[in-house]
This record gives structure tokens, C-alpha cells and sequence, in this order.
């Protein structure tokens, strides 16, 4: 009986104290006609040796391909020690921590999360985690309508050049209370917004305006200029940030004159694997007026009965579990283990080596779009500077580039023209630290191939 | 006598300008010369600037101030903290599955697909229904998914005015929440004394505007909802949905199917039944299964078999989806850790998991109530969990829940869930799961009697517990009021 | 500076805390001239990231095989727990036990271990670990060579049949102080040792006898036999023991009449993957008159000022770092990380499991006897059981047969006619609970393929 | 108050006939019913019968119950405590290497033979010596290569009496225990009072017979050996070698190499200077590195590199090695992760070690001696390990290196090494490697002080310590008396 401690003898004991004859008896209120059969859609039981053999042939069959790809999943190196401390039993395996005495070393690291994500942000507050990047925004989306009190017509303005996937999600989750997102449109050109876009707007009722730095396309964003324009109208600013590039680029909290009100995205670029696009996490920062507004959970820090500094949970009369119907979110369980994996991560980085990581992966893209730009077939999208990625249009058809480059052992990128169609057979290519020039040099040779089918 | 074994700064104490882990970062150093300057920053984030063997030293020190299903034992009620497999953990981290780009080609990721594939083919099957998606990230999310195909059902079919949603006040607090999320106002219904659903005040309530129900059952107040067949009745004919909130499915699992007991769409917590771990707060993974009806609403993407080949359903196969909840699809690496416990347990391990719930439930409930404590529902068997009230206690010597758990830390023992359900007050909502051996059922009804004995001998002593954790008793107004949630403050 | 933690700052306040001005002056005391120079010999410093690449591009390079071999490193399925727990900080990274009081983690699961294994091979006393299973029965001649006051020659008897590598690397080990072994010849049709060739040594003078069980050729000896006619002859009996087996197999101290005296082996098959060979640990247990004649650490129980049970090493006067030149053996240093793997090992197994494991072996081994037996060029050596080895011929070289079954995936076994002359061609095959029938039945057409050209 | 977090039984007290982790074992009921009965074993071995959670329960909980690297400076001298990255775990224990028969043929052996053979070439290289053989399992059995290759070469020369090795009486335990091993006869010569070897005294005991010496050189009181080369000189007249003693490398890893000293042999302990764990105890690894006179002797296997592909030697090629120690090539999972941590390292950071674990050890010397602690060699450098003797206070007040060490426990620091060298009673031997923090160092001064101060208060509280830990002060005398090494007793 897998993981069942109990004997015969012992079963046989214990129901003579509960004062039944078998097992059976103690299911006697449950209608019999609602038992259920032989659940023979389940495979038999197989022994931890079987799974292992059967988990081994299933992950040989997803050969890891060289990855050129990002769009909100990263391929960045993580440091043995993070997943080795993260996966310790006492992390690994403890509840949410509402008995705080006994979950300390939880409470404190996400205090110190808090701490390292409001600093990366520019913001007073951070919560201890949220689903992920895309679920993110629509949490922001929902506070920025509770929180901008001057508005009322439950509308957004959104960037276009704010990953497409992340406004769907959004999409789905904050129209069920009329809320609804209207789209800038941005320069084709250079791949970002431009203020006349934006001054078609100006003077009409939004809650908030969302900006994401660096964009969906890797092109930086006037956020200066945007944030500024946005508080002139009314507006909050909700910023999607990637927290890796904020080891180099201007916080949230810097931008324009007053900084954005809310900042978040998603967590993944910190210390956790790309693996198949979960377990991530959302991570949300604020100004402080907006504290009471945040969803999900906070932790403080206090004094216990002797006078010494400990952690709790607080601010939970926001929360689900006190405030029920009218409380700030839904959310219960986050993604906890994600966040202890990123303290960790940010901790052994440091600010210096969160930098390197950043800069890297910046110049492994100018190196990338050096190499191939002469490809024929291949053409820069965009000009102006790329963080690290960029938008390059192909003479073949994305999705069929994607398939020849993975079998050559490249995940080429992303094929974005579906949402994107005003760029024929795009595709989106990423670089992080873990290039090197004979990686970029490979890609180049590869794409050449399958572009012109010729060795570059 | 200072523990000094028990101190441990805050990470950014051990911080020295200049200091850093240097293998872990590239060795160049970094350089933004050619972006524009005004979109740089200029402080140096507070991140730590530490060396590799401080903070190894630190993260290990701390989690070594936690409690956890790996060191005690932890019969939180609501929470289903069963052992979780090393194999489960260290499979769903072989390298290439940690590798996978969530857009790689389904040509390059048949391994990975085969497997959520399955899981949601045994996941339909335990629960009796018709469709299961992975993608919700947690239960709340599973809710949402659910509470928001019942309104998507309800439009498609041109029926605009249902907006309700009925939840038994002895919901969790997500029930009320999500329903509020998806635009819906929240009815409340009453519990009757024994635990059971007021069916009385649920007819009262269901009518036109009736979008759905949420219940969880066995409830959250622990005991199985023997109406629950006229209930469904009741709503369905009244045109409403039954949504199912399965984080207790663990009570039921191989003996009862939420799909037979005529529920439209339930969410399942694998952070609990199916034994993902719980993470000090998630991920956990709400996977949702559907009747026939709700099938084309999923969220997506869910996977298809197509011969023997594999892939993510795309908008254009299911044009009535709600949409997708998540950047890619949902917690996949939680959702392999499902799948692989499901095959160490398969169908004969399936059928054990509530009936030894159930088992050291009941027997716990037994040995508690001859032990002198007081249930809430004494003529009720118990499902996985069961309440204790400590109405009595309070009253005669002042002692509360709060009490009982804090001293129960001192006796290495997880209290039980205090804080939920709210409508009962002093109680505790205690869950063994079936991964408990009975001496540690028997410990922990000893170290209960001990604790009413020293109780009786000297409350202060109590109130003044925990003693042998890192920390004494905290001051939870103090943490709200004098807010410090980052450093320095 | 890897791993170093110092900045500019600190190391010049250190150095004036030291009074000197510079690093270099700390090392005043060694002589100029002794200074070494630039290292060219070692390669540039690697980022951990780099490092990763190339340790998963070596792995790369040395594909698993299918495991048909054992001969002293067996293919045993381990429980994820076992290195998961065992690879803990505190137990990864601790030293030696020697502060018990910061120690008692290691101390108590050596203690159980000790347990464990005593009880295993049916012996009242254990120690904490040798090296591995070669260099325990040199331990075990040495040991044996101190307790048998009464014999002179300084000679062992050994079989045939035990590990020609062990026997060679005890001779390496004990040859210093003019110890010999004299090698007891087996009968080759049954591949065990029969009475008259132990006979032929009736009265001589010899410390003891070394009886493996299994037998190198998975043969079982007849240990009650041999057992009491090496007491009879004055000799005491070391038994060299795959612990797996003694799930099944009769404990050594059960042997004959009076049980063995000492017994030593490879822990490897408990929890300890096959690693190229290392680390694994040789176990000894003994007889309690022996018991201060064993080499290496012993841990034992004791109360502390309060009167609570406690654990700390015991028996220290028999070690080198108290008894120096007269220590009964030099080891300082064991195998501990690999003892706390199996002692895990040994507690999820357990007496049913470890049992389940030696049977499927066994078993494992009839399926491919019967599989091969009848290929062309395919001839079984030994008549008699096998426990989860055996001995097979072949027509062609073993080395060119085990090549080529490593280009179709497996590991057909460990050629040992250098070993053995007697035998041409000769294969000595192992079976463990990790293969299933399939497994057979591919190993049985390769190996057809291989010998005849074709496909079975 | 009894502190059930500190207790925790022996395993078999969890043990209840018939339980068990099922998952772990084939689900096949064990039968040898073909197996001839005789040979069968009758009674059930004392393995636990626990679940999977109770073990993986009980070795958690057991772990935290040590002090480690992990989580405690651990300022053991002579042991080189390093931080043990835990990047070279993680790669030692890749798949394909775990899973690699040590008979696995070369041409599916390339990768890992490669690594060896690196490790061979970059041993070689700071140590300045002409061969390197990564065999020895531990720093003991290295020093058995060592000697026995040491005679091996004498008696190939047909010099047939050399047996003697001399020893300085400060030497480890290891050396005349290994000695003996080899057959030879020990001379034991004195320390002269500023911790350098008494010249005289070698010149008295040199000569004919005179198979080697065993030096270490910093020593084990921590000093620099001045007269080495005079040493040198001394012995290789005389027809001996000079067996270099490596356990100390770190101190002198990049600064001075023990080849360029004179050297013939050499072991290193991988398992401190290459920072491979000490795991409670070992695996360890004692690779040797001779000189070009003893190449030819070197214990087997070791990797040759052909053209660009790799391979063992065989008996063939190394015919009068002193053969085989292991049954396979020694520790190579050990090896593999020193491999790992000497490429971290890189030329600039061999460079660094020495530097630094000096640094600190001479600051902390200062420091100590500035607080009124007595050091053993005042006028000496520390190497990376120096000695605080404690006679003074000893006779003052009583204060023992032992009350100290257990003191230092309740103040969450590892205690420094007591016992060794014998020749000094009531000292501390202290090192602390180049991987801690100054801020450390300071702590662990703050500590020294206290604890001072404190015994001039109350020595007999000092006496209890500690009293944070999991047990007292424990009865040596009780356990070596009363003998209870297996359960139950
Ligand atoms: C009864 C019940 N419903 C819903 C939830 C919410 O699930 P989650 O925390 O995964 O969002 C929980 C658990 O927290 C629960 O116990
Ligand atoms: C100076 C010295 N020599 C030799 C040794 C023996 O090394 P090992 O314990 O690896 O056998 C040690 C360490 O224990 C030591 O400190």
C-alpha cells in the first residue's frame, strides 16, 4: 500500500476503537449508490524504480534544444546551491506559514524577498508572490481600478508592445467584472510607443495606463515620458517589468517624476527553470498609499513575547481567508517555493553579479542580431537598442524555421506574427548569459542553412 | 542562557560593499554604455552582497526554522499535508524537463506532453468527469476556472441574468472571493447543527438568478453533506451549476466521484491529494475537471492525443474556451510531480488514499473524544478531518485554541488549523492524512492530554508557549500597526 | 576570487591588524627561493555556469549502458531519498564526529547502522566503515593475523572463489608485514570449493580461512562446511559478504557450528550508486572477543550530565590518532557519507524489501541463463545455482564481445578469463532487480547479434 | 521544560513488524525456494519496518542535529573546513556519471577518464611533482602509497635494509600508524620550542637504515617547517626519502609547492584542501603525486591519455607499480567533484588559497593574542592554523580547551580541534579557511572573550556547557566501559 504505514493488526486496533468491523463502515454515510467502481482508467501501481525508468525515457524524449527563445520564460543559469536549499525538506515540504513560531525560516526569507524586490522595483511594498507575470498584470489591473478612486469607467490603457499573452490572460480574468483594456498602438518601426499614439488619449477616463520595459519586443520604452503623460491624465501607472534587466535599467518607482504606482511581472528570469513554463511566480510591488489594496500575502516584522524581533503574516484583513467576498484578491496558495528559489538566487548574485548577468545577455544579442542580420532572408524588425531580444523577420515561414532549427538542437525563437500581423513570418530570438560567440556563430550557421540551405 | 543556535540575521547584515559569490556571474564586468542613459539606474539595488558560503549558511539556517511535513508531524485540518515523495521532486527535475522552453515544438516535447496527457486522463477518472485542464494554478484559480465556465455555460446560452452563486457559510474564504471575481454576488447559506447544509434555506435562496453553487463536501466543518444528492437536485433544476471545491477530495478519493454525486465542475488541490508539496505557501496546481456539458469551456491549453502524438490544443480547437489563466499553461512542473505520484499510487493505491484518511481520522476522533476533548459534531463520522471544540476549556480554565496550538509546538507536534472554519470559534480542525502511522496518532493524543493537565496546573505557563521555537509568541497588532515589511525600514 | 569572501577594504584592515603591509609578508617565514611560479599547468578559472557546461557535455560522452556486469559494483535501483537526505548540508558537509554534542545526527545513524549491519551478517559488533570491500579484507587478514595468538605463520588461507581483485589488493595491502595468502583451488565444473581441497591443508598452520559467499562466480559455497573445518584446524573463518544477499542467504556468524568470526564486504549494493567505482565503503563486523582488534571507528551509547542517552565514538584507544604506531589500523578518514546513504537504504527497504530486491536479482538471473544458454557460441561455465551472477563462455574474446554490446547499449558483463585461464572467452554476467523481461530479451538477441551475426 | 524538538528515538523504536516503504521493492514477494535451503538464512534481520515518511522523517531530523559548514563556522584545525560548492555535488552526481560500472568500457568512458586525467595534471602542477595517481581513498591510505612506494623503490635497488621511517612526535597519528602498515620501524624526533623540526636530533637518527621521512610541512602546530631544505638535504644524503604529508596543503597551495622543497611523495587530502565534503567522516580522497624516481612505482590505476583518447593503465604498462588499493581506481566520485572544484578555481584562484586561509589565520591570531589569549608559537606566522594554549587559564581558573570547545557550541560555533597535536595539552588548534568572513572571525574573537569572562564568573556553569545542544556534556567513560554499539543492547 504506497506510503500506508498500517498493519494489519494495527487497522484491526483501530477500528475496534472507533467501534466499527471494517474499514466500509466508516464511509456508512455516504449514500451507497454513490460509490464509485473499479477506476479502471487508472494504470496499476508501479514502483518508485518503474516511474524512475518510465520519467528517464519520457524526459530522453525532450531533447534540450539550444535556446534562442525567451517571451517570458528565460534560459538562465541557476546556481546549483538555489534548487539544492530550495528542495530541503523544510522548505520543500511546509505549509503556508500561519503557525509563525514554527515557520520562521519562511517568514523571514520572504521578508527579505520584500525587501530585494521593492529595492529592484523603486517601491516601498512588495507581497510574497503571485501566480505568475501574466496572472500578475491582471491582479494590477484589478487593483489599479480599486485604487484609482477618481475613475470610474473600469477601463485600462494598455501598450501594444505589453506581451500579448500576458493582455489575454489579463483579458480573461478582469472582464467578468466589466473591466476592459484598450490597446496604444506603437511604431512599427521601432518597435515602441510613441507619445502621439498616447495623445489620442489624452483627457479620457482610465484607471491606469500599463507600460512594459523592456518590451515584448526587447525595444526600450520612454517610460519617463509615458509615465509623466499618464499621471498628467488621471491615471496610475502599472509597470511589467523583467527583474533581471532591473539590476541595469531605471526602477519603476524612478520613472518620470512621481514613478509608477504598481510594478510587476514575472519572477521566472530569478533563479527558477524554464520547465515547460511553471512553477513561476508573479511578484507585485507598490507605493506605499497603495499598500492596502495589494493582493496576496505580506510579511512583517515584529516582537515576540521576550522583546525579539520576529516574523509574521500581516495585513491579512485583506485577505481571502478574513475578508471573503470583499477581499482584494482570490489568491490562497502562491508560489512560495518559486520565491524562496529567487531569494536564494538574488542573495548569490548580489547586485554587481545581477548586472554582469543582465549585461551579458545584452551583448550576446547585439553579437546575435550582428551574425545573422547578412543572412539572406533574415531583416532586423527593429532599430533602435534591444535589451535582449528582438523581433526578426525571415523569408520562411516561422513556425516551419522553428521546426527545421530544432532539429538541428536550436529552439530558434518565438513565432509571434499571429499576434503580431503586421510582420510576416516574425520571430522573436532571445539571448541570455548562456551564450557564448561559438553558440551565436552555431545559431547563425544553422538559421543560414535552413533559410538558404547552404553552410553560412 | 542566549540560544545563540537560534539567531539568525537578516540576509542583508551579512552584506559588505564589494562582496560577491564571484562564480556565479559572468566575468566580465557588466556594461550598458550603448543603451541610453536616462533609462538606466543609478542606485545599485539592495541586493545582498554576500559570498556563496554566507548565504548557503543562511538559507539552511533558516529553513531549519520551519516546521514541515519532512521533520513533524502536521495535522493542519483543510490542508492535506501528506507526505511528498523525494522520487516525485527529483524525477520532475531531470534536467531536460527543467530545460524545456514552454514553446518548444511538440515535436520536441512528445515526453512531456505524454505525461500531462495522462495525468489528465486519471484525474478525469478518479473524478468521474468528462474533461480535466491543468492549467489553474492553485485551487483559488481552479475556482475561478470553474466559476467562470458556469457564467460562460450560462451566456453562451443566452441566459444573462444568472449571477448568484449560493456558498454554505462554512465555505473557505476563496469560495466567496472567486464568485466576487467573476462578477458574481455571493448568497450565503447557512450550516445546519450537524454539519449539513441548511436545505431549507437553500430552497429559499435558488431562483432564476441562480448561477451555481459552491460546496465542498466533505465539508469544510469535516463531515461528509448526506443531502448532497437533493441538493443537486435542487439547484440543477432550479438551472443553476454545481461547482465542487475539491481541496478535500482527499476524503473521498477511490470511494466517491464528484462527477457521480452530480457536480458540473470541480477543482482539485494536487498540492494536497495528489501530494505535490506544499512549498511554504505554493505553487500548487488547481486543475479543473468538467461534465459533458462544460467540456467545450475549459481554460486552456489543454493536451490532445492525436494517434500516438501530442500536442496543445490551439484557440481554433476550442473556440468556447474561457481563455488561458496563465503565461504558458499552468504549474507544469507541479502537474509532473502529480502525475508521477498518481503512478506510484495507480488504482489500487488510489482506492487506499481516503479509506486510511478516513481511518486514522475517525481514530483520532475516537481517542480525543474519550481522552475528555469535545467534538463538534459527536454523532458524525469523520471524513479526513473533524473539529474539536474547546468551548468547555475556555469557559472553566481560559484555555483556547491558540493555547493548545502554540503549546503543541513545544511538544514537536504542527498545531491544527485554528483560524478556519470561522463560523465555529476555539476549535480546532485536525487532519491526519493517511500517511501517519498510529504511534504518532497515539504521541499526539498523549501530548493533547498533557497539555489539558498542565493547563489545569498553571494556564500562565501555557499562555506563555511556545517556548522552544526560534521565537516566543509574536505580536501579530504590532506587525500590522508598525508596519516593517522591508529592510531597513 | 572564488569562494573568497574578502574586499579591498577588510583585507587591508586585516593586514594592519597583523601588522604587515602586504599579503606577501605572511609568508616571510618560507624561504624566496622555495616561491612557486605561475601554474601554466593549471587552466583559467571557469564560471559555475561554464563549469556546468562541461561537466554535462563529459556525461554526455559516456552513454549508460543496460548493466549486465557486477563483480563487486552492482546496479541496484537506489529511493530518491536516499541522496536527498544524504546529501544535506549537515550531513554532507560535517566533519568527523569527534565534538559529540554537535555530532549526535551522525553519531546516532552510525550507531544504527552499526546495528544494522551486525544483525545483517549475524555478528554482535560493527564498525562505522573501511574504504570498500577490497581494502576491508585486507583489514580483515591483518585483524585476523593479530586475534589467532595461536598461529605463527603469518598465512591465510583464501579461496579460489573470492574476488581476484580483492585477494590482489589485500596482498598489495598486507605483503609490508610479510603476510601471505595461499590460494585454495576450486572445482571448476561447480565453480565452489570442495572439502578435498581444503584438506590437503588439514593441520597446517594458517590464521584463517576467507570464504566468499556469493562466490566471485555467484556460486554458493557450502560456508557450514568450510566454516568448521577451519575451526577445527585452528583457523578463524572471515567471510567476505554482499550484504543484498543477506537478506536471504544464511548471516555469516550462523555458519557452521560456531559462525565466523569476522566478516567484512562491499557496501555498495545498500544505497550506493556505481560511480566509476567510488565512493563506496567496506563494512566489518565481528565477534564481540574480537572486538578490540577491529580497525576503524565505533560508535556508541552513553548518557550525558543529565542523565538522557547519548552517542559518541567509543573504543578510540584501538585507533592512530591515540594509539599511533600500535593502531590497529592506520584509517582515519572513512567512507561515512556512503554509510549514512545506506543506513537510509537499509531503513526504506527494510527486512521485506531488501529481501523482494535480493529474490528479483536472483530471479532475474535463471530468466537469462535460460535466455542465453541456447545461443550458438553461448555456454553456462557452472553447474548449481547462481545467486544473481554466472559464469558464461563465449566463442568470441569477451573484450570484443563487451565492445560491441556497448554499441548496441549494453554492459554485457566483466571479462575474467585473465583472471581465470581456466575458462576461455569467459563472461561473468549479473542480473538486479532493475532489469525485467524485456530487458532479458533484448540483452539475449544482442548478444545473439553479436556472437552469430543476426538477429535471434 | 523538555525539548521534544531536541529528541528523537533510535529507528527501530519506529519500527512495527510487517510495515514498509512498498514503493522501494519489486512487488513481488521475495521466494528462494530453488536455493538450497541449507544455505538460507531463518531469522528476520533487525532492518527497520517504517514507512517512507517516518525514514525520511528521522534522517531529516537527525541531520539537524549536527553542526556542519553549512550552517557553522567550523574552525577545525588541521581539517580545512572549507565551503564544499555545492555546484560539485550537483555535477558529481549527473546521471551518467552515477550510473557508470567502474568496468564500463573506455570508448563509453571518455568523459569521465578525461576529467581524471585532468585532475592528475593539474595536481601535478601545484604540487610540482611528476606523476599523480588519484587511487588512495583517504589521506591514510595515500600516506600507505606513499611508503610503501618509498620501500618499494629501496628494494628495487636491492637495498634490502631500510626500514626505518622517521616521524616528528608532532606528526598525525596517520604517519607511524602507516608506517607500521608497511613493515617499517618508526623514529620518533623532537620539536624544537619554536615548532621547527630538532636538526640535530634528525642528523642523530639518520642513516643506513633510513628508509624516509614523514614531515608536514606548515606543520601540524601550525608553523612553517624553515629548514626544510637543510631537512631535505639531510635525508637524501643519507639514502632516505622525504614523504610530504599534504593534509596541510591549503596552506600553501599557490605560494610554495612541495615538489620544489625536495619532495619525493606526496598524498593530498582532497577532501580539505580540494574542498570535497568530509561528509560525517568521509569518503576522502588521498591521490598521491611522487617525484620522477617513483613514478614507475605509483599505485594503479591511473588515466593515460593516448592521441586525444583516454584510458587505465593496465598491469602491462606500470609493471612495477606497488598495484592496486581498491578494488576499482579509489574515490573517483570524490575525485570528480575536486575535479569540479579545481576548475572553479582556476590558475588565479589556486593562486589565492593560501593567501587568504593565511590572512585569516594570522588575523585571527592577532586578534586572539590581542585579547589576552596565549598563543603557543608568539613569534612564529600562523600558517592557515595556529595554536592558543590555555595553560594559564588551566591553572588560574580551571578553564580546559575541552570547557572551551563545548562553550563555543552554545555560542553556534564549531569548536576548534583538542585533541591533536598530542604533544600539547590543554591547546586549541584553530583554522579558518580562506572562505570565511572577516565579520565571522570578529564573532568567533567575541565569543573567545565572553567566554572568559564568563568562567572568571562561574566556572562551573562553564564546566555544564553546553546547554543548547542536543544532549550535555557526554560520559566518554560510561561508553567505552559499558559497551552499547548495536540496538538493542
Ligand atoms: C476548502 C478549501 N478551498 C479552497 C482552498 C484554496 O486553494 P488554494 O490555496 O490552492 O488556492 C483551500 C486551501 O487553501 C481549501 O482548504
Ligand atoms: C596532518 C594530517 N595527516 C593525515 C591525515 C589523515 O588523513 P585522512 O583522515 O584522510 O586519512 C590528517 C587528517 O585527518 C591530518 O590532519
Amino acid at each position: 500500500m504506497p506510503f500506508i504505514p498500517h498493519t494489519e493488526t494495527e487497522i484491526r486496533s483501530m477500528l475496534d476503537t472507533i467501534g466499527v468491523n471494517e474499514l466500509e463502515a466508516i464511509f456508512d454515510e455516504i449514500p451507497d449508490d454513490l460509490r464509485c467502481g473499479q477506476l479502471e482508467g487508472v494504470p496499476e501501481g508501479l514502483t518508485e524504480y518503474e516511474v524512475t525508468r518510465l520519467l528517464h525515457q519520457r524526459a530522453a524524449e525532450d531533447q534540450a534544444l539550444s535556446c534562442f527563445a525567451g517571451a517570458g520564460a528565460y534560459d538562465h543559469h541557476i546556481p546549483a546551491a538555489v534548487w539544492e536549499i530550495t528542495t530541503r525538506g523544510e522548505f520543500y515540504s511546509a505549509y503556508t506559514p500561519y503557525q509563525a513560531e514554527a515557520s520562521q525560516g519562511t517568514l523571514q526569507l520572504i521578508y527579505e524577498y520584500q525587501s530585494m524586490m521593492a529595492s529592484l522595483t523603486g517601491m516601498d511594498i512588495s507581497n510574497a508572490s503571485l501566480y505568475d507575470g501574466a496572472s500578475a498584470l491582471a491582479e494590477a489591473v484589478l487593483m489599479a481600478v480599486r485604487a484609482n478612486r477618481k475613475s470610474k469607467s473600469r477601463k485600462l490603457l494598455v501598450a501594444g508592445t505589453v506581451n500579448p499573452t500576458y493582455r489575454k490572460v489579463t483579458n480573461v480574468i478582469v472582464h467578468n467584472q466589466n473591466i476592459s483594456l484598450d490597446e496604444v498602438p506603437f511604431d512599427n518601426a521601432s518597435g515602441t510607443t510613441v507619445t502621439a499614439a498616447l495623445e489620442a488619449h489624452a483627457g479620457e477616463d482610465y484607471a491606469a495606463l500599463v507600460i512594459q520595459q523592456p518590451n515584448f519586443f526587447g525595444s526600450l520604452e520612454a517610460v519617463d515620458e509615458m509615465t509623466d503623460w499618464a499621471h498628467a491624465n488621471g491615471m496610475l501607472v502599472v509597470a511589467v517589468a523583467n527583474p533581471m534587466t532591473l539590476a541595469a535599467l531605471k526602477a519603476p518607482g524612478q520613472w518620470g517624476e512621481k514613478g509608477a504606482d504598481i510594478a510587476c511581472g514575472e519572477g521566472q528570469p530569478l533563479g527558477v527553470p524554464m520547465s515547460s513554463g511553471g512553477p513561476y511566480y508573479g511578484f507585485m510591488c507598490c507605493k506605499q498609499p497603495l499598500a492596502r489594496q495589494m493582493p496576496g500575502r505580506i510579511v512583517g516584522r515584529t516582537v515576540d513575547l521576550d522583546g525579539n524581533p520576529g516574523f509574521a503574516l500581516t495585513l491579512q484583513a485583506r485577505e481571502q481567508h478574513i475578508r471573503r467576498s470583499k477581499a482584494t484578491s482570490n489568491i490562497c496558495t502562491n508560489q512560495g517555493l518559486c520565491v524562496t528559489a529567487s531569494t536564494i538566487y538574488m542573495s548569490l548574485l548580489g547586485p554587481e553579479g545581477l548586472a554582469r548577468v543582465a549585461s551579458a545577455s545584452h551583448k550576446n544579442m547585439n553579437a546575435l542580431l550582428a551574425a545573422i542580420k547578412d543572412i539572406d532572408g533574415v531583416s532586423v524588425a527593429h532599430a533602435g537598442p534591444s535589451f535582449h531580444e528582438a523581433l526578426i523577420t525571415l523569408s520562411k515561414p516561422a513556425a516551419v524555421v522553428i521546426e527545421q532549427m530544432a532539429n538541428l538542437g536550436f529552439l530558434a525563437g518565438v513565432s509571434v506574427s499571429e499576434d503580431y500581423p503586421q510582420y510576416e513570418n516574425a520571430l522573436l530570438v532571445c539571448t541570455t548569459e548562456t551564450k557564448n560567440d561559438a553558440d551565436i556563430a552555431a545559431y547563425a550557421t544553422a538559421l543560414n542553412t535552413v533559410l538558404n540551405g547552404e553552410a553560412a | 542562557m542566549v540560544d545563540a543556535v537560534k539567531m539568525e540575521k537578516v540576509i542583508f547584515e551579512h552584506s559588505v560593499s564589494g562582496r560577491r559569490a564571484t562564480v556565479q556571474a559572468p566575468a566580465v564586468a557588466a556594461d550598458f554604455s550603448d543603451l541610453p542613459s536616462a533609462l538606466l539606474r543609478e542606485d545599485k539595488p539592495l541586493l545582498p552582497e554576500t559570498s556563496e558560503l554566507q548565504v548557503v549558511r543562511h538559507y539552511t539556517r533558516l529553513s531549519q526554522k520551519n516546521f514541515s511535513i519532512d521533520t513533524q508531524f502536521y495535522p493542519l485540518g483543510s490542508c492535506t499535508m501528506k507526505y511528498n515523495p523525494r522520487a516525485c521532486n527529483t524525477l520532475a527535475m531531470l534536467p531536460n524537463f527543467l530545460a524545456r522552453h514552454p514553446l518548444a515544438p511538440a515535436s520536441h516535447s512528445q515526453g512531456f506532453l505524454a505525461c500531462m496527457h495522462d495525468l489528465q486522463e486519471i484525474l478525469q477518472e478518479v473524478t468521474g468527469m468528462k474533461g480535466v485542464s491543468l492549467t489553474p494554478m492553485a485551487g483559488a484559480q481552479g475556482e475561478f476556472a470553474g466559476v467562470a465556465m458556469i457564467m460562460a455555460y450560462h451566456r453562451q446560452r443566452g441566459d444573462m441574468e444568472r449571477n448568484e452563486i449560493i456558498v454554505p457559510d462554512a465555505a473557505h474564504g476563496t469560495n466567496p472571493a472567486t464568485a466576487v471575481m467573476c462578477g458574481c454576488v455571493v448568497k450565503e447559506i447557512p450550516t445546519g447543527p450537524d454539519g449539513d447544509v441548511d436545505v431549507e434555506a437553500l430552497k429559499a435562496v435558488v431562483g432564476p438568478n441562480t448561477a451555481g453553487i459552491m460546496l465542498t463536501n466533505p465539508s469544510t466543518v469535516g463531515v461528509f453533506e448526506r443531502k448532497i444528492e437533493e441538493i443537486s437536485k435542487i439547484v440543477h433544476e432550479a438551472g443553476g451549476l454545481l461547482y465542487y471545491d475539491g481541496a478535500n477530495l482527499n476524503a473521498i478519493l477511490g470511494k466517491v466521484r464528484p462527477g457521480d454525486m452530480g457536480f458540473d465542475v470541480i477543482h482539485m488541490n494536487l498540492h494536497k491529494t495528489f501530494s505535490t508539496p506544499h512549498g511554504g505557501g505554493g505553487p500548487g496546481s488547481g486543475a479543473v475537471g468538467v461534465s459533458e456539458r462544460l467540456v467545450p469551456f475549459m481554460p486552456m491549453p489543454h493536451v490532445l492525443k492525436e494517434g500516438d502524438r501530442y500536442r496543445y490544443v490551439t484557440e481554433a480547437d476550442v473556440p468556447d474556451s474561457i481563455g488561458r489563466l496563465s503565461g504558458w499553461a499552468g504549474n507544469a512542473g507541479v502537474n509532473l510531480r502529480a502525475y508521477i505520484y498518481a503512478r506510484l499510487l495507480g488504482r489500487d493505491g488510489m482506492h487506499r488514499v481516503a479509506e486510511f484518511a478516513a481511518l486514522n481520522a475517525n481514530y483520532l476522533q475516537a481517542r480525543l473524544s474519550a481522552a475528555g476533548f469535545d467534538l463538534a459534531y459527536p454523532d458524525r463520522r469523520a471524513s479526513h478531518e473533524f473539529i474539536v471544540t474547546l468551548k468547555r476549556q475556555a469557559k472553566d480554565i481560559g484555555l483556547t485554541a491558540t493555547d493548545i496550538a502554540k503549546r503543541l509546538l513545544d511538544k514537536c507536534f504542527h498545531a491544527p488549523t485554528i483560524y478556519f472554519p470561522l463560523l465555529l470559534t476555539s476549535c480546532l480542525l485536525i487532519e491526519t492524512t493517511e500517511n501517519e502511522a498510529k504511534e504518532d496518532l497515539d504521541a499526539f493524543v498523549e501530548a493533547m492530554i498533557e497539555i489539558l493537565r498542565e493547563a489545569e496546573a498553571d494556564i500562565e505557563m501555557i499562555k506563555g508557549a511556545p517556548y522552544t521555537q526560534p521565537v516566543r509568541r509574536l505580536d501579530d497588532v504590532k506587525a500590522a500597526r508598525e508596519l516593517d515589511v522591508v529592510w531597513p525600514n
